[in-house]
């Protein structure tokens, strides 16, 4: 059986499951118990399927579905089978876990929000497959749709309805730029299969005019500064495993879709476009880290912090094709392979991040960080399998997160002698923002779990939150050491990725890896870089527990409990606490530029002071409040030719016909 | 000179063959218009409506199936014809009149509980509903240009009838409007037709045969160009008008908004269908005569003027109906701009989309029918949360909407894809523009129809059950040909495509 | 006598364009129902003229239809409609009059203009009032522009018939008689659906000033 | 592949810094004293308090969770770990190709973040205050010192921090313009990291300036005195690592046994400069408010850049 068979039996599989759980939409325990596991299985298969497809040739097939001209071509190569790789490690996770997630009365009817969850998988698995510029259309727009209706499940709170709507639009404009890209890159042949468009070569005008439209179309998906704003405001809606498929994986898509176009089907590669690629992923980054650092609501913030990682993976790939441009096969081997992995390991920790505030959500029903606190005493569970999330997202050693930011620092080290002079001075710039990036992301992380699950309770119903359901205790634990394993055993990863920078740049990492053994990792040589998670792990471990028991040995292992000390202040109540306002301020006051800040601070009469401080993003003001009234404008002009009034119709359709008659009678 | 002196006369076991289904077609819906405007006030009145459609509907299939062994079908001494761009019309207006009799039964039905109807007007109703049919399957099957020309003007005032039917001074200032504009228009498509006569009159001789369509084609290339061009311009703009074509639509938001609903579904999905296929039929015999793809860069123009006005417009819209009335306008205007554009491909996704249109858009009247009869009110603002008194209404909408908007896997952005692509090749400085118009209408219309279908409700729940298996029939095949074209199809929409040429 | 009454058809146009225009100009309804009438009676003579001269027998038939409608049956019903909806006026028209009339010269010459060539290749002895019959077809439409209430705008809509009609057997000796009988059906039943919209919306509005029906738009 | 002599000298190093960090501690408080005209604690004063704290019974708030008592201990391990693969005594380290100058600071910032999660568990005041500026000063000290890690590393092209001793100490002599803004910065991110004066007052606990006592004003005994030690630990390292990156010479060579004999006493002198140096800054210096904080680790950061592109610039 065909690689490429099973993996679409495991589409077929999740579509039938959504279609079967309409038959009883709303047997929540039939949905959840019933079908969510046999659809983790399913992604079980994926992972198997597509690790295997990463070291196969590529397989391609035809369905006899689609246009007559343009039937659906699928085809699976290690770029491919990579994302699928990372869409069946996360959905996993994700499906387990709604598995004891879903709950009744939420919105849309449970057997609904699995057929759009199963839709949404299958559609992100299309687009990773397609192979023709329809096929691809079709996809990606089912899973925007599918994600969409998963955004607004709760559709009865308005601003989840805008939200959607929000979402929708950018999504949709997005896809337009997408066509408008496969229509430059056919080059006029009316030849929309991929096969076709690799073998065109078009002029750098319109090479550059294809490449800027799919940055366009993708970065709107990714969520690229300034088309960044619908995912702070789609995510903290969806109910948690569908924020978790988004943010984990959908942005990914778009990345994908961004090598695909950029290394496979554009037969050429201009500087620029890797030095814009760099700029605005900068931009993105700091951008989404900062606005991280300052938000009160728990999945707002993770969902700028999804933000702030897809800047850094643009960062990545702006270098990877600026070193592919100039013909440095290596240096661009390492930066994707950078890429790649934090596309990995960021899929990972993000998804199983909003898993955890999912839980915290039922338990507490609070996603304002301002009323959490304290849960790691009421759900230990989800408290320290998020925490792996918390410290692998903000990249420490020995997690999956830092061995990325590892590798592309090393990238940025590497780079000498680029043939432009002042971007030669530029790469150390974007590396020290790259390092100010990644400490910051520390920072908005020990915000997010200490304020959650630290300190204590805010409210005084958090005391009876419950800890996660067992199924939603696997997919947590599924996902977090999926982020363990990938921290501590790079290399078989970077093996895997080889494949892909081997199809994309026609070098890898793997031999030099390899060379030094699984237990190290050293790109080039060890005497230049080296990096051994797991050794690193045990030395720490072992310094540990020797010492643990070297205490309990020679001295003693007693431990007395007693009221907090807090400097001897007597009476200390939750309140006392660091809001998260609290936490954010000074990030607040060093990156002012970057808000759109209005205060209200309590005059020193007031008889109820109320201090309240909201932040907005410039960009919605800078660009889209521009726009949306150009538009009404042109509206309201054209509004004027309706205006009632036959005679005027008469008039229109006289002149009209006068005009043609003049045209024609010339 | 009377008709059955000139002309051909087919071999008869050919006749013979293919009279029948023709005449059933034809003769069905005239049939059924006198018995309903006997018995149309009765209740049963609307299951007549229904099985005459049914007949016409099997007729036409039957036709369809003809056609489909065999080539071109002319009888009556040549005054019917059937061929391939004009079958799959007849069997989607036949089809698309027999899903809205069944959605009208109940909505009409309540129309009248709720006292908007009369007895004598269902009679007027149902007996204009079907000689309304009638006059299209004529139009659509006839091969004399002045037949048709008379036929698209008994369609007109059987609809100008059906949209003042309420007698509201809303419905009669629309119906006023309706007349007057679309009179004036189908005088304009007259003399184009006169000066065609005129044309032909000079190659072929005076009398009936200078009027058949199949014999113009045959000697297009000898038409007088001055002669044509000039016909082409009265005749595009007469015809024009029907279609909604900017700047001579005027009639149309207001017909679609003040009649009822399924009226509505009628007209946008059925009679701008006919109007434009008029067009075509003129269009190739000017491209033959002029050969200098003037009627294709004119029909290019008018149809990016109504997409980018159309599109504008829908941003102001209060009244639902008037709403998607205007998206009419646009994809009527895509599809002119289609087959402005010319050339097989192009060609073949504006036959694509008119079918898509038809289904999605009378579907979405269906469901808008029902949402505004719940509601109580036709204006959105009002329409509030239909997903909790009626999913099966909601969905309906949500996923119309969707539809109609290009979203796929539905039907209408696989036609959209073939028409936007084309474009790319032929006119790649119209491909932008037309994807920024679908862009604006996508943010006016989901800005409309999510807080319609979403949210807190505000509507009240009706005793009957909505008709709703028209709504789903009709996605479900649009959704279906979104993602697999039955080859039989795809040829046929070929040789039609081949048939336009240009 | 043959060369006469060849000439004859090139008055009879004449007279449709001298009453197109005076169309235009009339402000009172019963004078612009005369006018119809005349304007058909003319149509009726150019008609059966073209037929004697042509010999073609068909055209008295459709002369006969044009007659027992436009000129009998038409203006009696315009009549009664007058007389049962107590419409003498029309108020003062959009355009002043003046203007309409130098509009009206411009649209004359742009016709003659336009029809010139095409009445060059016409065979019909009465090429050469193709243009006239064009002009008056957009003089008709003209007026109806101009006119602010119901009734006129009916007559002018019914003028552009008549102007189409006039094309019709000049250019080309008459459409085939089945055309011309559709044609002649449509018109009647389009009057009679015009009449009783009349009534209605007088009853509606109670005026039949077009003003009243401009609430349907997008302000 | 660890050769034994290899071997030797990891747990050398091991050994040297866990015994020598507290008496650091105590030297730079002497200094200071001296300095100071106070009468100066004897240089064994911390081992004194180390062991009198470990004596005692600690004492946890009822809401400590597992984290606030497990903190101590990771802390201790990294601060260790860090002392083990910086080439202080000799660059034959088996340990040090596990972790690069990168991974270094990533163990630093693990440490920051797990005691600043712990200053939050319990949920005091003060212990959220303390854990926000640690992570403020935090965020700009580390790529501050990454970027002057950096700096060195262009020069050896190499991250790995015994490949930079072996570059700079013992290839022939040469003055690296890029590394006189690496110095200046380091030194004010070391400052800052081991909360010294101008940044922080290990000696005070005025609510309204300490960092760091606020981070572990809940812990009490052991866990205090793990976290002491820790903190002496962390002073070496930033000592040794400051040492290895600006005067590097007399690490000992790779098996080069005898070097290492002199390689010991050569860095107790190189230690005790260092911490003389450190008291005296600390005199003269006077504590900043906390809100100039960063614009001042803001200047070691650009410095550290700019440091970058003269090498850029210079190619040096």
């Amino acid at each position: 059986m065909l690689d490429l068979d099973r993996i679409l039996t495991v589409i077929a599989i999740w579509v039938g499951i959504g279609i079967v759980a309409l038959v009883a939409p709303r047997r929540t325990r039939f949905v959840a118990h019933g079908l969510f596991p046999i659809s983790a299985a399913a992604s079980v298969a994926l992972i198997v399927a597509a690790v295997q497809g990463l070291w196969l040739p590529p397989q391609s097939v035809v369905l006899r579905l689609g246009l007559p001209g343009l039937p659906f071509h699928l085809r699976m190569d290690s770029l491919a089978a990579f994302f699928l790789a990372a869409i069946g490690a996360t959905s996993a996770g994700t499906s387990i876990f709604s598995a004891g997630y879903l709950r009744k009365g939420e919105g849309t009817a449970p057997g609904l929000q699995c057929l759009q969850y199963h839709l949404f998988l299958a559609g992100m698995a299309l687009v990773v497959l397609a192979d023709d510029a329809y096929a691809f259309m079709v996809a990606w727009e089912v899973m925007a749709l599918a994600s969409y209706f998963l955004v607004i499940a709760n559709h009865r709170v308005p601003a989840i309805r805008r939200a959607g709507y929000l979402y929708l639009l950018l999504a949709h404009v997005g896809a337009i730029a997408i066509l408008l890209c496969f229509g430059v890159l056919q080059a006029n042949t009316g030849d929309f299969t991929f096969a076709n468009l690799r073998v065109q070569s078009l002029s750098p005008f319109w090479a550059s005019v294809a490449f800027v439209l799919a940055l366009i179309g993708f970065g709107a998906k990714a969520g690229i500064v300034p088309l960044h704003v619908w995912l702070p405001e789609a995510h903290p809606a969806a109910p948690s495993p569908a924020s978790a498929l988004m943010s984990g994986i959908m942005l990914k898509t778009a990345v994908y879709a961004m090598l695909r176009i950029a290394f496979d089907l554009l037969n050429q590669q201009l500087w620029w476009w890797g030095a814009l690629l760099l700029g605005l992923g900068l931009l993105t980054a700091l951008f989404g880290v900062v606005f991280t650092t300052v938000q009160t609501d728990m999945k707002r913030l993770l969902a700028f912090s999804s933000i702030e990682h897809v800047g850094l993976i643009f960062v990545g790939t702006g270098l990877a094709m600026m070193f592919r441009s100039y013909g440095m096969p290596a240096l661009a081997a390492l930066a994707l392979t950078a890429t790649l992995f934090h596309v990995a390991a960021h899929a990972l920790f993000k998804s199983l991040l909003f898993l955890g505030t999912g839980t915290v959500l039922h338990a507490t029903g609070e996603r304002n960080l301002g009323k959490l606190g304290g849960l790691i005493r009421m759900m230990p569970w989800a408290a320290w399998l998020t925490l792996v999330g918390a410290l692998a997202a903000s990249g420490l050693p020995p997690l999956a997160g830092f061995v990325s930011e590892w590798l592309l620092l090393q990238t940025f080290l590497f780079t000498t002698d680029l043939p432009m002079s002042f971007l030669n001075m530029l790469v150390p710039l974007v590396a020290a923002a790259v390092a100010l990036v990644a400490a910051l992301s520390g920072y908005a992380m020990v915000k997010f779990f200490g304020v959650v699950f630290l300190g204590q309770p805010r409210e005084e119903k958090l005391k009876r939150a419950r800890d996660a359901s067992w199924l939603e205790r696997i997919g947590l634990a599924w996902l977090a050491s999926g982020c363990v394993a990938l921290g501590l055993f790079p290399v078989p990863v970077i093996d895997a990725i080889d494949r892909v920078t081997r199809m994309l740049v026609q070098y890898g990492l793997a031999d030099t890896v390899d060379a030094n053994g699984w237990l190290l990792l050293a790109p080039t040589s060890v005497q230049r870089a080296s990096y051994s998670p797991l050794i690193f792990l045990l030395v720490v471990a072992a310094t540990i527990t020797f010492t643990a028991l070297a205490v309990r040995i020679l001295y003693h292992g007693r431990l007395r409990r007693a009221p907090p000390w807090d400097c001897g202040y007597p009476h200390q109540t939750a309140r006392m606490q660091d809001t998260s306002e609290g936490f954010g301020q000074p990030i607040r006051q060093i990156f002012e530029p970057f808000f759109w800040m209005r205060r209200d601070l309590p005059s020193p009469f007031d008889a109820r002071p109320r201090y309240r401080v909201v932040i907005e993003d410039r960009f919605w003001h800078w660009i889209y409040q521009p726009v949306q009234h150009a538009v009404e404008r042109v509206a309201r002009l054209a509004g004027r030719v309706q205006q009632g009034r036959i005679s005027i119709y008469l008039m229109y359709s006289f002149v009209t016909l006068v005009v043609m008659l003049l045209l024609v009678g010339r | 000179m009377l008709p059955f002196e000139t002309g051909l006369t087919l071999p008869p076991f050919l006749t013979g063959l293919t009279e029948a289904p023709l005449t059933l077609l034809l003769a069905s819906p005239v049939f059924g218009a006198l018995l309903l405007a006997l018995l149309g006030h009765l209740r049963i009145g609307a299951w007549i409506n229904i099985a005459v459609c049914a007949l016409t509907t099997a007729c036409a299939v039957w036709l369809a199936v003809e056609v489909a062994r065999g080539a071109t079908i002319v009888v009556y001494h040549e005054l019917f014809f059937i061929d391939s761009l004009n079958v799959f019309l007849v069997t989607l207006t036949a089809f698309v009149g027999l899903t809205t009799s069944m959605f009208s039964r109940p909505y009409m039905r309540i129309e009248r509980d709720q006292g908007r109807m009369t007895g004598p007007r269902m009679r007027l109703y149902h007996a204009m509903y079907q000689l309304f049919l009638a006059m299209m399957l004529c139009a659509l099957t006839t091969n004399n240009l002045g037949v048709l020309w008379v036929a698209m003007e008994a369609a007109t005032l059987c609809t100008v009838l059906l949209v003042s039917v309420y007698r509201t001074p809303a419905s009669l200032e629309a119906a006023w409007k309706y007349f007057i504009l679309c009179g004036v228009g189908i005088a304009q498509a007259l003399f184009g037709t006169l000066l065609l006569y005129l044309a032909a009159d000079r190659v072929i001789g005076a009398g009936e045969g200078a009027l058949l369509w199949t014999h113009l084609n045959a000697v297009k290339t000898q038409l007088e160009p001055t002669i044509l061009s000039l016909a082409f311009v009265f005749l595009l703009l007469g015809y024009g008008t029907k279609t909604g074509l900017v700047p001579v639509h005027h009639w149309l938001p207001d017909a679609h908004a003040e009649g009822p609903t399924p009226i509505s579904a009628v007209l946008s999905g059925l009679l701008l269908n006919v109007a434009l296929y008029a067009i075509l039929r003129c269009k190739v015999l000017a491209d033959g005569a002029l050969g200098n793809g003037l009627p294709g860069r004119a029909m290019v123009a008018f149809g990016l003027m109504s997409v980018l006005l159309a599109a504008f417009l829908l941003l102001r819209q209060r009244d639902i109906k008037r709403m998607f009335a205007y998206s009419s306008i646009e994809h009527m205007g895509l599809i002119t701009f289609a087959f402005g554009l010319g050339g097989p491909v192009a060609n073949f996704g504006g036959l694509l989309h008119m079918t898509m249109h038809s289904l999605t858009k009378s579907a979405i009247f269906f469901a808008v029918g029902h949402a505004a009869q719940k509601a109580g009110t036709q204006v959105m603002d009002e329409i509030r949360g239909l997903l909790q008194i009626s999913p099966t209404v909601g969905w309906g909408l949500m996923l119309g909407s969707l539809a109609i908007l290009g979203m796929p896997p539905f039907g209408v952005f696989a036609s959209e894809f073939v028409i936007l692509t084309s474009a790319m090749r032929q006119l790649p400085w119209a491909a932008p523009v037309l994807l920024l118009a679908l862009a604006v209408a996508f943010a006016a219309v989901m800005a409309r129809v999510q807080p319609m279908v979403f949210g807190e409700t505000n509507v009240k729940r009706l005793p009957h059950p909505p008709a709703l298996v028209p709504v789903f029939l009709h996605l479900g095949l649009g959704l279906a040909l979104g993602l697999y074209i039955p080859p039989f199809l795809v040829s046929w929409y070929m040789r039609a495509a081949s048939l336009i040429g240009g | 006598m043959i060369a006469l009454l060849t000439q004859a058809i090139n008055l009879f146009a004449a007279i449709l364009l001298i009453l197109a225009f005076a169309m235009i100009t009339q402000r009172r309804i019963l004078s612009l129902i005369h006018l119809f009438t005349a304007q058909g009676l003319t149509l009726v003579a150019a008609t059966i003229d073209v037929g004697y001269l042509t010999a073609q027998h068909h055209l008295y038939a459709s002369a006969a239809a044009t007659f027992a409608l436009k000129v009998v049956l038409l203006p009696v019903l315009l009549h009664r409609l007058t007389d049962r909806l107590q419409v003498r006026w029309d108020v003062e028209p959009l355009l002043n009059i003046p203007l309409t009339m130098l509009i009206g010269i411009l649209l004359v010459v742009f016709a003659f203009n336009l029809a010139s060539p095409i009445a060059a290749l016409s065979a019909s002895i009465a090429r050469s009032t193709l243009g006239v019959a064009l002009a008056s077809v957009l003089l008709s439409f003209l007026m109806m522009i101009t006119r602010a209430k119901a009734v006129p705008q009916v007559i002018g809509f019914l003028s552009m018939e008549n102007s189409l009609f006039f094309a019709a057997t000049a250019a080309t000796n008459g459409m085939p008689m089945l055309v011309e009988l559709g044609i002649a059906l449509d018109v009647l039943m389009g009057f009679l659906i015009l009449g009783v919209f009349l009534f209605q919306i007088r009853e509606q509005f109670d005026s039949l000033d077009i003003h009243h029906l401009e609430r349907l738009r997008e302000d | 592949m660890i050769s034994p002599l290899g071997f030797l000298a990891q747990m050398l190093q091991f050994a040297v810094a866990l015994a020598a960090a507290p008496l650091l501690t105590g030297w730079v408080n002497q200094c200071r004293a001296w300095m100071q005209n106070r009468r100066a604690p004897s240089l064994l004063q911390p081992y004194r308090l180390l062991h009198k704290l470990f004596y005692k019974e600690p004492v946890a708030a009822d809401s400590a969770s597992l984290l606030f008592r497990a903190t101590p201990y990771v802390v201790f391990g990294c601060m260790a770990l860090a002392c083990g693969i910086i080439p202080a005594l000799s660059t034959d380290l088996p340990l040090a190709p596990a972790a690069d100058a990168i991974a270094l600071v990533g163990l630093f910032a693990l440490a920051r973040v797990f005691i600043s999660l712990a200053a939050m568990d319990v949920g005091t005041a003060f212990g959220t205050l303390g854990a926000r500026r640690e992570m403020l000063i935090g965020f700009l000290a580390e790529p501050a010192l990454l970027m002057t890690l950096f700096s060195a590393s262009l020069i050896s092209d190499s991250t790995s921090l015994v490949a930079i001793v072996h570059k700079i100490a013992h290839s022939q002599f040469q003055i690296y313009p890029s590394m006189a803004f690496a110095g200046v910065a380091f030194t004010i991110v070391s400052l800052a990291e081991n909360a010294r004066v101008p940044v922080d007052n290990p000696a005070t606990h005025l609510e309204l300036t300490m960092v760091h006592e606020a981070l572990i004003l809940e812990y009490s005994a052991r866990h205090l005195a793990l976290l002491e030690w820790a903190a002496s630990l962390k002073l070496f390292a930033y000592s040794c690592i400051g040492l290895a990156l600006f005067l590097p010479w007399g690490v000992a060579e790779i098996n080069a046994p005898l070097a290492m004999l002199y390689a010991l006493p050569v860095l107790a002198v190189k230690l005790a400069v260092g911490g003389f140096l450190l008291a005296l800054i600390e005199t003269v210096s006077a504590k900043m408010r906390i809100f100039r904080v960063p614009e001042f680790l803001a200047a070691a950061f650009l410095l550290a850049v700019i440091g970058l592109l003269v090498h850029r610039l210079l190619g040096a």
